[in-house]
């Protein structure tokens, strides 16, 4: 089949783009990024992005929405990962659209692992979560716990809490059966296609304060990214990036326009984008040698948020099986 | 932002069913496709003036008589269409593309009009003739000696890696024309005559099967309009083609169908189109094989990860942008194919045509393939060169020796 | 547990090494390797090699061999992979040890896949071997076939040809049962740790040329060994070399002394190595450039066996399967 | 060549079990346990005392009065029962014993009759000051100044990386004495006392949990005793131990005692070490884990050959030999333990000691330790040109720029 590959960006796109990378720069500089450690969650911060619409973009006009897509909420993602900013955008804009509301006083988010019954899960966005969409059993279900969740300091210093979707608290059926476990599916591919983008956010700011320090440090007389084992090293980070983004674009796209194609394009983009990201912190780590390992330096910030915000939806390599069975279909 | 699928309506169904298959049905006949198969150049001379003739071999290099043309939607089911009965090699003309391109934009009028019946008829190919046996990524480096000689210059030297001068009529090479200035300064480019006394193209064999050439030259009598662009400034037109050549350049230069078909559909050559091809062979083993204990190979969950891996890979090189495609595509076609030789088992080994290969023996093929997938067009560490300096703003730099 | 750690070489051991890698020299030059080719078979070297005592060294003196062990064998099998020596010494050793004389008039192989019935196989040496030891169903067998088999021509260019253990001829079994599976099974580990060697050979002689073509080829006014992209590629390739030679060594020292044990430093020495010599030939290649890629340059040669050699054995992940089996006992 | 295993015959298992166990059983308390898992510095002052009062704190490091040592197997005994109560951390005391080995072959007879006790009673604690918040990997472009004062030095600049500063009594440091010659030519060594006026230690954090040092120094006087090696020549004596500390020294140099090992036993210590390790968790992990469907993690088929990916890694790091160790062994530990996390999942994620943390959070402190041992004591790039120059024999070189 012959498929455009168009890459170019909108003018309102770019504009958008534009207006959330000045956005994250100004409120989320690293000394409030690390400000929000352990827990990971500026509350501001939160209420600067949903006054901005980042929450309601893709929503449904009807549901209060602004009717645009993933796509946009992809753009924002990208800058937010790119200034590791404390908020849970990603889960909030997921959980969102499957109520089909935008929840901007309270903060919704998704469990991403389906579950038989009461069992805990660890939660992205969790430990400051009001409801907790998942599906538990055949039935997709939105939660509203009486107990304040319990924050568990993890490696990305993302805001987890071990949660259920049931026990003491309001327990809402959304679906039940073939239409939960679909409309919990396309959710969870969602959140792989704007973590994609988020992690290419990441991505790219290692890649930049890796270069920035090549072009600065000086050994043996020259910048040390004169040298090609630091300058093939960030070339190759770079290779990375650049695929990374294309890839989120075309599987936010696939999202708005194909949801029938979408799964693979997600699956792809979120596999390499999670790889990309944690390559390109550990090489820039190694590229700005003992100073990178330091606390002091921002890197370690990207580093610990390139596996901490992915891994919570489970090993890259179920998702690699997951893309054989959309290739070849479940086995046996 | 835009990956829509292009619907076939009416028209370009027709243009489909009623006017490529039929062509090719005609011209890709079993003796071109085994004379491709043998030496994997690309091109075989009679099917490229069948093209020509037409309309549809790129028309829009060089001015001169109009043609049928092709819109980009049109050149990309022709190059599927090829691509779907020749298999992965057969690559689209790339280097005959970028000497018609600098003959456009640097040959005289009195060249451009003598070769324009020729290069629309597709009975002038022109190569490249870049590299020599002592200098590859160094391009500037060469020993080739152009010396002015009244209208004429008489040219001696050897070039290596002329992909293709057996069959072509032209090679563009770089000549070193004033042995006096800095290296980059003194060296003119030409568009040689491959029929003129003192020449002599042989064939050298490669890892990968296809046939390359040297071309010795041996005080080669070249006439002045054969010279393409000024007197000693040819590096410049030589980077910019190399700069081509390596993704580097924007849209509107050399590269510019390849851009503009960007924007219309996926590409479907290159390596990736290539690596590509290989997995689904592989797929195809993979789903067809059935193991002693009954089970399919396609069953096992560690094979079913390792293929979707390369997939994984595929979906990366197709969409990781030039100019920082090559670098991935060569490198996961090298890792991926390896893999495969491994997950097929002993019969990989096996080459085609031989007692129990497996599909064609294309993997066995594609891993010796591989290899020269991190050279061609300059290697894949000057192309890190060139992202670190010009992408990424590193310092330019190049190395002394200490003591 | 505490195990020594000793690498060095016995006097002795040291002294035929050296002779040998004197032997691959002068008798296996690069134009004699060429000529054996497609068929791989060198019947002269191959004279040489058993007049010198290379199949018999390490066989029981009571079956005319000299007692030593397989580190000796090792030794050797590491010297013909650096030359590239088109001689079936690994898989004759191997089956000459099964069955336990020294055939020196006739040429022994090892069949490596066990087989239920008479299903044909693709055998290392199966084109110019004259009895084919395997495994047929609980039956170790020495088949000795009326027909002359067909030489397949393959990547290694290696004598392949397709073998049954039954048909057309005489069939000798040497063991059943588990006997039968046991001895095939040290067969197996024997091959893999000899090839093991072989492929380290093969990975030296790679990087050797590499690093050679390094230093004398200029570009930029320099040799391209001053390069890190180059001069690095070549260091992480001489790692790997030395690495897989005392890995192969260990593994030889284990079924010399400690064959209860062998089967894990077995393995381990075999998918190192294999993995290696692929890279290392990659990589020279890689490193001579477009010379590399012709089949002018020797490297070709040595790229070609890396695989051609070893994936008769069969599929790397199934030797990583196997080491997991001996870490973890049979799944399920 | 030998591989046996060491018999614990009735002499050796005496030893182990009457001597080694009641010591570490009296001295590795939960205190000194927790002071070195908070701090993951590798010593623990009380402890190291009671290690040289029993006469097994390195006695072969300088000359002076005898102690009981212990022979290699000993030492290896020692090791090992210490390494199963502490767990990966806790190495040898490298820089320490480093530093005392310079002291022993450049100090003057007065500093070593000065050291001497302190040294055998644990009492003294060297640390390493190479490193500069502006130098690294380029450890000659030092700018900490050292100017002659009549007997004294007056020393004044920064250091960095100096590990165990804030435990240690000295730190062994380069100082540049003359600044008027080529940046190697100017630079001598000392041993400072960190006790003097004008000296001052700041602790940093580190991705992997350690902390380290700046070492201050403004205007400290230091005697001329402390000197070591001549005035101006300290580059030479720094690049020894540099290469000691790269792997790159004989067995005859700063590296005997590991050398000495080598041919008795497999090393305990290193990151090979600490992946084998992170393995072994993550195998009891994954043995001991019974998913939703009742199967056992251990029992599916892409894990145990993930697993069996790292075991051969491990194996591959232990029997690389020195000075190729270092770089496999750091490659495959980042690897390998980006891996486990993946493996492990979700939970694999939380900290040690907080809800649900896979065995004691091992995996996630290893993923951020890993990051750092590309870069200690000299990056795997400075480890790959001395491979590259020093054993494959290309040439030495340095980078310019361009333009």
């Amino acid at each position: 089949m012959l498929r455009r590959h168009d890459v170019s960006l909108a003018p309102e796109q770019g504009e958008l783009r534009s207006a959330f990378a000045a956005l994250f720069e100004k409120e989320s500089p690293p000394a409030r990024v690390r400000a929000s450690e352990p827990l990971g969650f500026d509350r501001d911060l939160w209420s600067t992005l949903v006054a901005a619409g980042a929450l309601t973009m893709s929503l449904p006009e009807a549901a209060g929405g602004d009717g645009g897509g993933l796509v946009d909420v992809a753009l924002v993602a990208e800058q937010l990962g790119r200034r590791a900013a404390p908020v849970p955008l990603v889960e909030a804009v997921v959980a969102s659209r499957v109520l089909a509301r935008a929840e901007t006083s309270r903060i919704a988010t998704l469990a991403l692992h389906p579950v038989a019954s009461a069992q805990r899960q660890l939660v992205p966005a969790g430990a400051v979560a009001d409801i907790v969409v998942g599906l538990e059993g055949d039935e997709l279900v939105a939660f509203v716990g009486d107990d304040a969740p319990v924050p568990v300091t993890n490696l990305g210093s993302a805001p987890l809490a071990w949660r259920t979707l049931s026990g003491p608290g309001t327990r809402t059926v959304l679906a039940r059966g073939r239409d939960a476990r679909e409309r919990f599916d396309v959710a969870r591919r969602e959140w792989k296609v704007l973590m994609a983008a988020a992690q290419t956010g990441l991505a790219q700011a290692a890649l930049d304060l890796g270069v920035a320090y090549a072009n600065e440090r000086e050994a043996f007389g020259v910048p040390i990214g004169a040298f090609q084992a630091v300058a093939h090293a960030l070339a190759d980070v770079a290779v990375g990036v650049e695929g990374s983004r294309h890839l989120a674009w075309r599987a936010a796209w696939y999202s708005d326009h194909e949801p029938e194609h979408a799964l693979e394009p997600a699956l792809v983009a979120y596999l390499h984008a999670r790889e990309v990201a944690n390559r390109a912190a550990s090489i820039a780590i190694h590229v700005q040698g003992g100073f990178g390992f330091t606390l002091e330096s921002d890197l370690q910030l990207y580093f610990r948020r390139a596996k901490g915000w992915a891994v919570v939806s489970g090993d890259a390599h179920d998702d690699l099986r997951a893309l054989g069975d959309v290739r070849y279909g479940t086995p046996g | 932002m835009d990956f829509s699928a292009i619907e076939f309506d009416d028209e370009l169904r027709r243009f489909r069913d009623d006017e490529v298959r039929p062509f090719l049905d005609e011209q890709l006949t079993d003796d071109v496709l085994a004379r491709e198969r043998a030496e994997g150049n690309g091109f075989v001379p009679a099917y490229q003036r069948a093209l020509a003739a037409r309309g549809w071999l790129e028309p829009w290099l060089v001015d001169g008589p109009t043609t049928d043309g092709l819109d980009p939607v049109g050149a990309a089911v022709l190059d599927l269409e090829q691509a779907a009965r020749v298999g992965p090699l057969f690559p689209v003309q790339g280097s005959h593309a970028l000497v018609m391109q600098v003959v456009r934009q640097f040959g005289s009028d009195e060249l451009k009009v003598e070769l324009a019946d020729g290069v629309h008829a597709g009975e002038i190919q022109a190569c490249l003739g870049y590299t020599e046996p002592d200098c590859g990524s160094d391009a500037a480096a060469i020993r080739t000696r152009a010396v002015r000689d009244g209208d004429e210059w008489r040219i001696t030297g050897q070039k290596m890696f002329s992909t293709g001068a057996h069959l072509c009529q032209f090679v563009m090479l770089t000549a070193r024309t004033n042995p006096d200035v800095a290296k980059h300064q003194g060296i003119t480019m030409f568009l040689v005559p491959l029929d003129r006394p003192g020449i002599d193209v042989q064939g050298i064999g490669t890892l990968g099967g296809e046939r390359t050439n040297f071309v010795y030259l041996d005080d080669a009598h070249v006439d002045d309009r054969y010279r393409l662009g000024p007197v000693d400034q040819g590096w410049a037109i030589a980077s910019g083609a190399l700069a081509a050549e390596h993704g580097m350049g924007d849209a509107s230069s050399a590269d510019h169908r390849t851009a503009e078909l960007r924007n219309v559909i996926a590409s479907t050559a290159g390596w990736q189109g290539v690596l590509r091809d290989v997995l689904a062979a592989a797929e195809h083993w993979a789903a067809t094989t059935i193991l002693s204990d009954g089970t399919c190979v396609l069953d096992d969950p560690v094979v079913r990860v390792r293929l979707a891996r390369i997939a994984l890979d595929c979906a990366v090189s197709e969409f990781t942008p030039n100019p920082f495609r090559r670098v991935i595509a060569s490198d996961v076609f090298v890792r991926d194919v390896a893999d495969l030789v491994e997950l097929i088992g002993p019969a990989a080994l096996i080459r085609e045509g031989e007692d129990g290969a497996i599909e064609d023996g294309m993997v066995e093929w594609a891993h010796r393939f591989a290899q020269g997938t991190s050279i061609y067009g300059g290697t894949t560490d000057i192309q890190r060169n060139l992202i670190a300096e010009h992408v990424l703003g590193l310092p330019r730099h190049r190395a002394v020796l200490r003591r």
